[in-house]
């Protein structure tokens, strides 16, 4: 059971070596994530937000506009994760009431 | 964007990876993940993702090492595999 | 519950160095826009900070500088920040979390969205803090002593 | 094929780390070793996305007033964006796990699966 548990990663790990074979090369200007504009002709996004982001709101640093202002929505939904993990941590481990073990 | 240097942090990374799982301590398991996430806030850095290499340094060697050490108070920092 | 560090001069050097974490986490956040930096990686330098006084001065000594109680409390503070915002946005004319309006008078747009990145990277960066001291403070909390 | 192994060198290497921290998702009976192994699995995965924003002959995505603002200058911030907040939760996921675990051993004395599953009968 074991060596078939072996076996199973190991074909994992195969299947993906192949799989990234055929991944663009790293760092090609021209690869799909770095086009202008996607094959169905709709602008890409990346550019649009660089090109944008100095004009926008005069902020240089484009990562920062991107998470704050332009994909704002993602970031609220992700504080309130680490929030709601915060919650969770204190609910696990608050002292019950009736002195039980946890 | 050298090839040469990430070569050399990535067989650095598989090593620290590695021995991360397979040290008996579970103490000096955790150290070595931190040397782990160091040395891959290294590579954000090189490879031009100066915020994540940022925020990787900050959390992923500081403040991942703190709370598993204060875990391991509460536990036992003996393991046996 | 920590117990204070035996060492006088680990004592010493965290005491001297945590205002200056402080102080480059605050600089982090409020240069956000012009260098690498923002809300997470400040939040999570100044919750360093103070789990460094944590380890090192013991409970006591590092509760004049943030008390256990303030943890919960001031992540949900963070997150209303950051909420609190995108009303005001709303409040201004424009959409949910739209900077562009939010109601300042004698700024243009660009300016208003600078400043509203500025106000939700602050909310970001509390709420971040808050919850890393938050997890550390209910991870090695007195009762599992006994 | 020199050029070849140069441009996907990083994938196979980021393969590797990836099903490291699966093994020890999966073979290691120690539930801190598991939790090291997601550790090593996530950061893997935050890697690849990196790897693949990376760009030659262009500079970090801070806009340079050497350079304007055309796209082809800058590194693709927007995997940057996405793996900025993953970190950041995968340090709070970090914590609810650690929680359970102290609680499991102040349970069952143990963090050992085998044993765990022996005393939870």
């Amino acid at each position: 059971m074991k060596l078939l548990s072996y076996i199973l990663l190991i074909s994992f790990g195969l299947i993906l070596v192949y799989a990234a074979n055929e991944l663009p090369t790293r760092g090609d200007p021209n690869a799909p994530i770095n086009r202008d504009s996607s094959l169905a002709g709709t602008p890409g996004a990346t550019a649009h937000y660089i090109r944008n982001a100095e004009k926008d709101m005069k902020t240089p640093n484009v990562v920062t506009t991107i998470l704050a202002d332009y994909r704002g929505y993602d970031t609220l939904g992700e504080t309130t994760v680490i929030f709601c993990a915060g919650i969770v941590v204190f609910l696990i481990l608050r002292k019950q009431k009736d002195g039980s073990k946890v | 964007m050298i090839w040469q240097v990430e070569l050399i942090i990535y067989l650095l990374l598989i090593a620290s990876a590695v021995f991360a799982l397979r040290v008996k301590d579970l103490l000096s398991s955790i150290v070595i993940l931190s040397v782990y996430s160091f040395g891959s806030a290294f590579l954000f850095a090189i490879l031009g993702a100066v915020d994540v290499g940022f925020t990787e340094a900050v959390v992923g060697a500081g403040l991942t090492g703190i709370m598993f050490l204060a875990a391991l108070y509460y536990t036992t920092r003996k393991s046996i595999d | 519950m920590v117990q204070k560090s035996n060492s006088i001069i680990v004592g010493i050097v965290s005491r001297f160095m945590a205002p200056f974490i402080q102080l480059f986490a605050l600089y982090v956040i409020a240069h956000g826009h012009y260098s690498p930096g923002g809300g997470f990686q400040g939040g999570a330098l100044l919750g360093a900070s103070i789990l460094l006084l944590r380890l090192t001065v013991g409970d006591k000594g590092s509760e004049l500088v943030f008390k256990k109680e303030f943890g919960t409390p001031l992540s949900g503070f963070g997150v209303f920040i950051y909420a609190a915002v995108g009303v005001l946005a709303m409040i201004g004319g424009g959409l949910y979390l739209d900077y562009g309006s939010l109601p300042f008078a004698g700024m243009t747009p660009a300016e208003l969205r600078s400043l509203g990145i500025l106000l939700v990277e602050t909310g970001v960066g509390i709420g971040v803090m808050a919850t890393v001291i938050a997890i550390f403070d209910d991870l090695t909390m007195r009762h599992f002593r006994d | 094929m020199t050029d070849f192994f140069i441009g996907h060198v990083a994938y196979y290497f980021i393969v590797a780390l990836l099903v490291i921290g699966l093994y020890g998702m999966l073979f290691k009976k120690n539930f801190v070793k598991k939790l090291i192994g997601m550790n090593i699995l996530q950061s893997s995965v935050i890697l690849f996305y990196v790897v693949s924003a990376s760009k030659y002959n262009a500079t970090v995505p801070v806009i340079d007033l050497k350079f304007g603002s055309d796209p082809i200058h800058y590194i693709n911030p927007l995997p940057h964006t996405l793996m900025l907040t993953a970190i950041v939760v995968s340090v709070a996921t970090t914590g609810v796990a650690l929680a359970l675990l102290i609680v499991i051993y102040k349970r069952f004395q143990t963090l050992n699966e085998d044993e765990l599953l022996e005393r939870m009968k």
